[in-house]
């Protein structure tokens, strides 16, 4: 068992591999279930931020009969702060369509989208010849499975699955009730495996190298590499493939100007660390590491001491202002509450107590919104006003 | 058969079938959990969250309308989490809500403010949203008023224009804090596909969506001593009426209903019903005639299934969304416009008063209706034909202003002229009934004999079933009708406007072949109207049907051609039925609109 | 009977003499709830004004609620809670008054003696108070101080007056 | 015939009629036109079957789907954390300072529209900006103010309408 | 009989009615908002105006009498223009915020403008005071809702005699209360909270206990006892949509248990408990008077179980003290019986039981505050809800109250007689003491009409009734032949007469029962809105059938009354007793 907990760089994803053909072939030739067996194995963990054991959720998918499934790729990548899936749809396109493909093997789809955010537009043309490519390959191997490019327009709430859904049918992406969860009840009210850029391109590593050697990476509870898009006040922004489980403190010596105040872990919908608390808080998902253990999709944003505090949190809530659907009651008025509350205390209007008004009001929209939107917004918001209750009073 | 689970709501097992979600689980432990959005009409949405739940095991609270029941689930509607969350949301809710109850239609009757009221939010500490965004409210349409600072974004009314109307006038726009109910680029309501039906109104829970009230005028018209007010009342007002003012779901109060017009100062109160026995005598005669010019004089310009034309709502329906098919439509003006023509043409002279000097006022269950009264064809009599119409709702809100103790009223008649009725005529207002009357008379005009049913009552096209269907055959006839003989006469019904929609498809695809079709625009027909008392719902319509049809079984005329004034007006007045007069006076034609 | 212009001599007399004397009144006028505001009239005469211990006096004497008498003296402007300084100024906002500058005038009273309507100075010389109309509108705008008429006053002259008094 | 009709009759030939190609159908109009007229959604509804008002509503949910008339060129400058940390709002003036127009207004000769929007994904090269489907990063005034030239440029030279 | 005409109908109607009355006989309701039956008549508020013809101006229908052949148009253009104006004027000096207003749903402004129907206002008006005064245990006082009815005024001087709201000032500054620099909490207020039961808007209110409730409830360490008032199942249907008079003892019960309640316990059982104790009290000071008449006990003996009451007599009457009876109210002892008799009986540890009552009466949450209701620091009671309270409560927890089932009180302190459910009405207490007295005195059933004292029942101000004591038992010969005159006031301005009469020396009573709303406690300060004559007599008649209904009739008869003293207390007036049922009274000032 890893027990290390220090930053350790991986080489994985973008890897150049020339064998997919080959790994495509091998994988077809093994059975469903075998597949999903060397998944759990792995314990590979959805990289999209929450985390989901991604064997487990193809498992379940396989198990609902119906003749019609879907295989999704959601790269709706909004999350502030979050850039990794771009590079990889960029640079290694054929590990994520064949991590679909053998998807699509497992549970019987035959169908294959890509949900590409409208930012992406761009990558469209280089990502249609992969896929021709692909799909030719296919057809060659007689594995009935096609891929298409569903381009998104422009809402952040889209990246929540069932929001997916309800916008690949031509709706507004207005996030589902659930249950129906998405392998009973998913794209056009078909089962459906919906799987984040990262956590596809993973299973191309898992499939090729085995689950072992994946299983091998990271610490308990989180296992495998991880790519961290970083941003803010570092000498180094960029996208870094790094082992789970290492604490902050290390990744702030690597990637810290020496002067870091606190980091963004998880986009704007997850949590601010303060540098009193980087030695105990771990990168990873649950289960006690050393003291905090964070879920991520990936974003890691830094500050210095030069940045107010009142300023990013009012922009996230702005953000979140915007990008909130507006269905349901928690998330559309208590985002602009939360907003034009720090504003007020700001400016004096209120006094300091309202902040905890709003901290009660961040629990409620937690236990109550509808979807993750709506119910991460207490991440930043606690975190930051816990952390740095003084920069947001008059 | 349905397998039973089994799960606790705050400690009291209960046995639900599989797939019963929390909150009828709950409702049937005797367990209240207040809602907001959910409506039983509607389809579930689960977006104000004021009915979250805990269950036990769940880090998360759960909406109670959308969250279904799973085997030994263990659930608490009442936690401290709950309470607060819940009491917080209604916070939310109130903070974005224009909240001068005191000035709004719907004070009294609002789901909102019985919510507040309950969890007794008595600080509002979060800043008040109101004054920071530009709200409009639309009063164009002659029906309908949307006051969007009242909106609490609950979508119910977007729910009931696409589910129970298929209208989509109303829709959701924008996202986040810009998110609104609005129509298609944020025109106003009447110039849109609305089809003014109030339905939305109906299902409203709180101000946002209110009728276009005429109270003040009707007042001033009874106060000006120099006019003479004439007040007509639709079949399904005294079915609905007692609701509103403190008596039960489907009681009748006609004759009270007539004494308190009365009271109000009406110089004449008459019945609506009366020209509804005028209608199928015209529309019934209009029927036969384009049986005979297709069957007979195989005549192309004449179309059959022949439409009803009482329900203004799914006449603006039509002509928005198929305005090819306005031949289909009887060209019989609906019993409220025809009495508004009559009142200022044969009552006036009847009466000898200058019909300058007549306002002719109606009580409706619709919305729609005010806006039919505005329509420019409206004016046969050489007037605007009815002047106001006022919904169920309105009139008693003026016998409330009026201080009449409505209970205590002593039950009065009509007035006469145009105030006899025969039970054709009440079942008007079910759906149905106007299919029913119709069949009745002109089975009777065509064979000599009563139509085969027992009692008269057809009940295949009795129900809430979206669309009916029935069919008689017609043997023997009289001489001058021989080439119906052995014809089956094919009928079919249907209310509410997604239904309207279903049959009109169907007649689009040539899949049906039905003569005569009766289209109303509200479920349940005109006692389910957007005007009638709030709250409907399934059961509510079903009392107020039960008490239509109790009405017309206790009436000693139950045919329309029966009815002595009916006989009266033809022989003085109008001639006979599809007479030049009544064309002019009694029937009107149609105008395509926009489809959008 | 105790007239008011016996009240109205004994201003040297000490704390529980006034009370005595307002006692004596009361019993006068046999406590009853009727004769009120008279007994209110020799209380503001014998004290200068009716403080709060007063009217506790008042209520207790005559079986009332405190809150009654207060609701009685409240109403009518004659009486006052607050003690009277030596000067009343008081300054018309009649019609005419209002209309010359009246207003300009209360706000430079209030500005220079640093109280509101109705206060006193905390040295006890100037009561400030409005009057509506003192039948002087052709000396418009009029101030009185105690008994004396002061004419068309105007904003400048205010300092000058008050510092004559002083 | 309006050509914005027989443009959505093409893209409902390509994509087809149903529900779920509402939104490919709204982007091919939009890149075409750059924005969805009321015409065009009247004619949208109108080819897939759809209530008018459904079409308004789903297009007012995505920020990429214009409603009202821009320019040529749209402009969409990141305003996320990250890129104002970076100097974004020096961009921003200096964009607004060439064109002389606000965030959210268009150039009185439709050449160019200014918007914000949320995070393009380009945090590590902040800040970033789309001119069309085409991105800009690491801006800096200077940077901007040629960027915005060579665009002006194309457009004199009468450029079509992709970039 | 007069003739006049109302909306062009002749009726006849009796002079010297109102034409607001003689429009109500004969079917026209006429909009009203300060008028109050029999309470309120001073057409202040002027929305009750109509038109006479021949009048100049419009008249105020509640305090314009009829005239014969007078023409009166209740509903005229002119008069619906003008309601609308002073409905608006009202409005404007008013906060707009109904939805955060406790008042919501049950605000008589708020259904005006239902009648009324404006649509925007024209008035936007400045706001006048706004005093918000919460130094009360049991009132709330909000002035910037006030729209100066003066309904409470005429409840606080002319009804209950206190005097303490009055208006102040005048013109637009007016404002209602106690004196500018008088708190409530610190007045001579008596809690009886009359004044909120008919204030129409939300300007008064009783100060809500439901919030620490909850949260002892959700406390699960604590044990949580709650007893109820007699007069409380006599009216909390209404709140529930049940019509006046319908008892729900059961489904209260349910309710209460499902509430989260560990132990319902009934305030009824403790009423037998005061009867035995204040019926030996009597006899004993009786016995004294009669016996040893230079000894120091005082008669006639009152009641002391309305807090509202005590705390009058305390500031009014101090010198009277000593006529009142030395027991605590029931729900007192009841909670010092639960902390000791009970906790003793369960081996609970007193300081983890919680008391709450639930009472017609917000006089009670002022009364669990004196320092004599403690007992080794802990109070007896822990908190008062009134039944307004737990109806919001029951609301709030999405009890479907209708179709509750029936439930039980707990035992051992939840079994009563009827003559503890006659508490709940003005002259219940007297009646119920007698009927237990008479048969301790002479082991005969009380000589009336199926145990009813019929003079001393109905809404009457003062009631009287003599009771000659015959052939008593040896042991109270002293008492032969003697004429027991006793009296029943309610209301407190009826206590101040009976009190003068006392203080003069003239009063001919032996015992007097006095209760602080008029009516008794089925129309508390507590109880459900509206409260009217037709209501109360309703509920009354609601109490009576449950007393005639009972098994048990007589306080004595109660087992577990006699198992307490058997167990526990020993004898009445026994040391325990004196401890733990019986108190002390303060002298309070005068103002």
């Amino acid at each position: 068992m890893t027990t290390s907990y220090q930053l350790k760089r991986a080489d994985f994803i973008f890897k150049y591999e020339n064998d997919w053909e080959k790994i495509l072939s091998k994988c077809i030739s093994r059975t469903p279930q075998e597949l999903i067996n060397e998944l759990i194995s792995s314990e590979l963990k959805g990289r999209g931020g929450a985390g989901f054991p991604t064997g487990l959720k193809w498992k379940l998918a396989a198990e609902v009969v119906d003749a019609t499934k879907y295989v999704i790729c959601n790269a709706d990548e909004g999350e502030p702060g979050t850039f990794k899936d771009r590079e990889i749809l960029s640079m290694v396109p054929y590990k994520v369509l064949t991590g679909m493909a053998v998807c699509g093997y497992v549970i019987g789809a035959k169908e294959g989208y890509i949900y590409l955010r409208g930012e992406y537009f761009f990558l469209q043309p280089e990502l249609n010849k992969a896929i021709r490519e692909f799909e030719y390959y296919c057809k060659g191997i007689n594995l009935d499975f096609t891929i298409r490019i569903f381009m998104g327009s422009g809402a952040y709430i889209c990246g929540e699955e069932t929001a997916l859904f309800e916008s690949m049918e031509g709706k507004r992406g207005e996030p589902r009730n659930k249950p129906p969860f998405p392998s009973s009840y998913g794209y056009m009210g078909k089962p459906t495996v919906i799987n984040n850029v990262e956590t596809l391109a993973h299973t191309y590593t898992i499939f090729k190298y085995g689950a072992k050697r994946f299983y091998d990476l990271g610490v308990q509870y989180s296992r495998g590499s991880k790519l961290f898009s970083v941003s803010g006040d570092t000498p180094k922004p960029g996208i870094y493939e790094l082992e789970l489980g290492m604490s902050l403190a290390d990744f702030v010596d690597e990637f810290g100007d020496g002067d870091t105040k606190a980091v963004q872990v998880g986009g704007a919908s997850g949590f601010l660390v303060p540098r009193k608390r980087f030695d105990e808080t771990a990168i990873g998902f649950q289960g006690k590491l050393t003291g905090i253990s964070l879920p991520t999709g990936g974003s890691m944003m830094l500050f210095n001491s030069s940045r107010s505090m009142f300023n990013v949190l009012d922009n996230y809530l702005e953000f979140f202002r915007e990008e909130s659907c507006g269905q349901c009651t928690p998330c559309r008025v208590g985002c602009q509450q939360l907003l034009m509350g720090i504003k007020a205390v700001k400016r004096g209007e209120k006094n300091a107590k309202y902040l905890d008004k709003l901290l009660r009001l961040t629990e409620t929209m937690k236990l109550t919104a509808k979807c993750g939107l709506g119910q991460s917004v207490a991440n930043s918001f606690s975190s930051i006003v816990e952390n740095f209750r003084e920069e947001m009073i008059y | 058969m349905v397998k039973k689970i089994k799960i606790s709501i705050n400690g009291i097992f209960v046995e639900v079938e599989d797939g019963t979600t929390i909150l009828d689980a709950a409702r049937k432990a005797g367990v209240i959990i207040p809602t907001l959005c959910f409506h039983k009409d509607l389809c579930i949405a689960g977006n104000c969250r004021v009915c979250v739940v805990e269950v036990a095991g769940q880090k998360r609270l759960a909406a109670a309308c959308a969250t279904p029941c799973e085997e030994e689930m263990e659930i608490f509607t009442n936690s401290l989490n709950v309470l607060h969350s819940r009491k917080q949301i209604i916070e939310l809710l109130l903070s974005e809500h224009n909240a001068d109850c005191t000035s709004c239609f719907k004070n009294g009757n609002c789901e909102l403010q019985k919510l507040a009221s309950d969890y007794k939010i008595l600080k509002q500490d979060f800043i008040r949203l109101v004054p920071f965004k530009n709200y409009t409210i639309d009063k164009y349409s002659p029906s309908i008023i949307k006051d969007d600072s009242k909106c609490i974004r609950c979508q119910r009314c977007v729910r009931t224009c696409a589910e129970l109307q298929g209208v989509n006038a109303l829709t959701v726009a924008y996202k986040g804090d810009l998110m609104k109910i609005t129509t298609f680029f944020e025109k106003p309501m009447n110039d849109v596909v609305c089809s003014t039906c109030g339905q939305c109104i109906n299902h409203c829970p709180t101000g946002a969506l209110v009728e276009r009230n005429y109270i003040e005028k009707v007042w001033d018209a009874i106060s000006d001593k120099t006019k003479h007010v004439v007040v007509q009342t639709a079949p399904a007002v005294r079915v609905g009426l007692g609701e509103e003012l403190g008596l039960g779901q489907g009681v009748r109060v006609t004759g009270k209903m007539v004494a308190a017009l009365k009271r109000l100062g009406f110089d004449a109160v008459m019945d609506t019903d009366f020209t509804a026995d005028l209608t199928i005598m015209e529309e019934g005669t209009e029927l036969l005639m384009r049986l005979k010019a297709v069957l007979v004089d195989h005549d192309p310009a004449v179309k059959l299934p022949m439409a009803t034309s009482c329900s203004p709502g799914w006449i603006k329906y039509i002509e928005h969304l198929f305005p090819d098919y306005l031949d289909h439509l009887s060209t019989c003006k609906s019993p409220q416009q025809m009495f508004g023509a009559l009142a200022k043409t044969y009552y006036a002279k009847a009466r000898n008063l200058d019909p300058e000097t007549i306002v002719s006022v109606s009580i409706m269950p619709c919305t729609a209706k005010k806006f039919e009264a505005a329509r420019p064809e409206m004016h046969d009599s050489g007037y605007r034909d009815v002047d106001y119409v006022l919904t169920t709702r309105e009139l008693a809100i003026m016998i409330k202003q009026a201080g009449i103790d409505f209970m205590k009223l002593d039950d009065m008649h009509f007035d006469r002229l145009m105030g006899e009725s025969t039970g054709a005529a009440v079942i008007f207002g079910a759906t149905g009934g106007v299919m029913e009357a119709a069949l009745r008379t002109v089975y009777e005009l065509v064979t000599g004999r009563d139509v085969p049913f027992e009692n008269l009552n057809i009940t295949p096209v009795r129900g809430m079933d979206g669309v009916k269907e029935a069919s008689i055959k017609i043997e023997n006839p009289l001489k001058e009708w021989a080439f119906l003989d052995g014809v089956e006469l094919k009928c079919a019904v249907a209310h509410g406007l997604v239904n309207a929609k279903k049959v009109m498809d169907s007649i689009i695809s040539g899949q049906a072949n039905y003569h005569f079709i009766e289209f109303m625009a509200c479920p349940g027909g005109c006692l389910g109207g957007g005007g009638q008392p709030i709250p409907t719902s399934p059961e509510i319509r079903l009392k107020r049907a039960k008490a239509i049809y109790a009405e017309d079984e206790g009436m000693p005329l139950r045919k329309s051609h029966q009815n002595p004034e009916i006989i009266k007006i033809y022989k003085d007045f109008l001639g006979k039925p599809l007479s030049e007069k009544s064309h002019h006076l009694l029937h009107t034609q149609y105008t395509a609109r926009k489809r959008y | 009977m105790i007239t008011k212009d016996e009240v109205c001599s004994v201003h040297t007399s000490t704390q529980k003499e006034k009370f005595d004397l307002l006692g004596n009144v009361i019993i006068d006028y046999d406590r009853k709830e009727s004769n009120l505001i008279q007994i209110l009239h020799m209380a503001q005469a014998i004290f200068g004004y009716v403080p709060a211990d007063v009217q506790y006096f008042i209520a207790d004497q005559m079986e009332l609620s405190i809150s009654k008498v207060n609701s009685v003296l409240t109403f009518y402007s004659f009486f006052s809670t607050q003690p009277k300084g030596k000067y009343t100024v008081s300054i018309c906002l009649g019609t005419a008054c209002y209309v010359r500058g009246g207003k300009e005038v209360l706000n430079k009273l209030k500005s220079v003696l640093g109280i509101d309507v109705g206060a006193t100075t905390e040295d006890k010389i100037f009561s400030l108070s409005v009057m509506r109309c003192i039948g002087a509108c052709g000396l418009a705008p009029a101030m009185t101080i105690n008994n004396k008429v002061y004419k068309q006053v105007n904003p400048n002259k205010i300092p000058r007056i008050l510092g004559m008094l002083k | 015939m309006n050509p914005v009709t027989d443009l959505i009759k093409s893209l409902a030939d390509q994509h087809g009629r149903s529900r779920h190609n509402l939104l490919p159908i709204l982007q091919g109009v939009v890149e075409q036109e750059k924005y969805l007229s009321e015409y065009s959604m009247i004619e949208i509804a109108r080819e897939l079957d759809l209530p008018a008002s459904e079409v308004y509503g789903t297009a007012t949910f995505y920020s990429f789907l214009e409603y009202k008339k821009m320019g040529r060129y749209i402009i969409r400058i990141c305003k996320t954390i990250t890129c104002s940390m970076k100097g974004k709002n020096q961009v921003l003036l200096a964009i607004q300072d060439m064109l002389k127009i606000g965030v959210g207004e268009t150039t009185p000769d439709g050449t160019f529209s200014l918007l914000q929007t949320n995070c393009l994904g380009f945090c590590h090269k902040a800040p970033a900006m789309l001119v069309n489907n085409e991105v800009f990063t690491d801006l800096t005034p200077e940077k901007v103010r040629e960027i915005l030239r060579m665009y002006m440029n194309k457009k004199k030279e009468g450029g079509s309408y992709d970039n | 009989m007069i003739n006049i005409t109302i909306n062009n109908k002749v009726i006849q109607v009796e002079e010297g009615t109102t034409i607001f009355e003689a429009a109500k006989q004969h079917g026209v309701l006429i909009p009203h908002f300060c008028y109050m039956e029999n309470v309120h008549q001073i057409g202040s508020c002027r929305i009750c105006v109509v038109e006479v013809e021949g009048g100049k101006t419009l008249m105020a229908s509640c305090v314009t009498e009829v005239k014969e052949g007078m023409i009166v148009h209740t509903n005229s253009e002119r008069v619906r223009d003008v309601r609308k104006v002073i409905y608006e004027l009202m409005l404007s000096d008013h906060p707009k915020e109904c939805l955060s207003c406790w008042r919501n749903q049950n605000c008589e402004l708020q259904d005006l403008g239902n009648l009324i129907q404006i649509s925007e206002f024209r008035y936007e008006g400045a706001k006048s005071k706004d005093i918000i005064d919460t130094s009360s245990p049991s009132i709330v006082r909000d002035s910037s809702k006030c729209i100066l009815c003066r309904r409470c005024v005429t409840v606080c001087n002319d009804i209950q005699g206190v005097g303490l709201m009055n208006p102040h000032h005048r013109g637009f500054s007016t404002f209602i209360g106690p004196s500018e620099d008088e708190l409530l909490g610190e007045s001579v207020c008596t809690n009886c909270v009359q004044c909120v039961l008919v204030c129409p808007v939300g300007a008064l209110k009783e100060k809500d206990s439901t919030a620490i409730v909850w949260e002892a409830l959700y406390d699960k360490t604590k044990t949580i006892v709650v007893q109820t008032a007699p007069a409380v199942r006599a009216a909390l249907g209404e709140v529930f949509g049940y019509e006046p008079g319908m008892l729900v003892t059961g489904k209260m019960a349910s309710a209460l248990h499902e509430l989260g309640f560990n132990y319902v316990f009934d305030t009824n059982f403790a009423a037998d408990l005061t009867i035995m104790e204040e019926g030996s009290e009597f006899l004993g000071r009786v016995k004294n008077a009669i016996t040893a008449p230079g000894k120091n006990d005082v008669l006639p003996m009152i009641t002391s179980c309305s807090p509202g009451w005590i705390k009058f007599i305390e500031h009014r009457y101090p010198d009277q003290l000593s006529n009142l009876s030395s027991c605590k109210s029931p729900h007192m002892m009841l909670g010092a019986l639960t902390k000791t008799y009970f906790a003793e009986k369960m081996n609970i540890d007193p300081a983890n039981i919680y008391v709450v009552s639930v009472m017609p009466c917000t006089a009670k949450k002022f009364e669990i505050t004196r320092p004599e209701m403690f007992n080794n620091g802990l109070a007896d009671v822990d908190a008062v809800i009134t039944t307004r309270e737990l109806g919001r409560m029951i609301k709030d927890a999405g009890i479907d109250f209708r179709n509750l089932p029936d439930g039980e009180f707990d035992s051992p302190l939840g079994l009563s007689s009827g003559a503890a459910d006659i508490f709940g009405t003005t002259g219940g207490v007297m009646e119920a003491a007698l009927r237990t007295v008479y048969e301790l005195v002479t082991g005969r059933e009380l000589p009336a009409n199926n145990l009813h004292i019929t003079p001393l029942e109905g809404l009457d101000r003062i009631k009287t009734a003599e009771l000659k004591i015959e052939n008593p038992l040896p042991e109270f010969s002293f008492l032969a032949e003697v004429t027991v005159k006793v009296a029943v006031t309610s209301g407190l301005l009826g206590a101040a007469e009976l009190l003068n009469e006392i203080k003069k020396g003239t009063s001919p009573y032996h015992f007097i029962e006095i209760m602080g709303c008029p009516g008794g406690c089925i129309s508390g300060g507590g109880q459900p809105r509206p409260v009217n004559d037709a209501i109360r007599t309703k509920r009354l008649e609601a109490i009576y059938r449950e007393d005639e209904g009972k098994l048990l009739r007589k306080s004595h008869e109660n087992q577990d009354i006699m198992m307490l003293y058997h167990d526990f207390l020993g004898v009445p007036l026994g040391h325990k007793s004196h401890e733990l049922l019986h108190t002390v009274y303060t002298r309070r000032s005068k103002n």
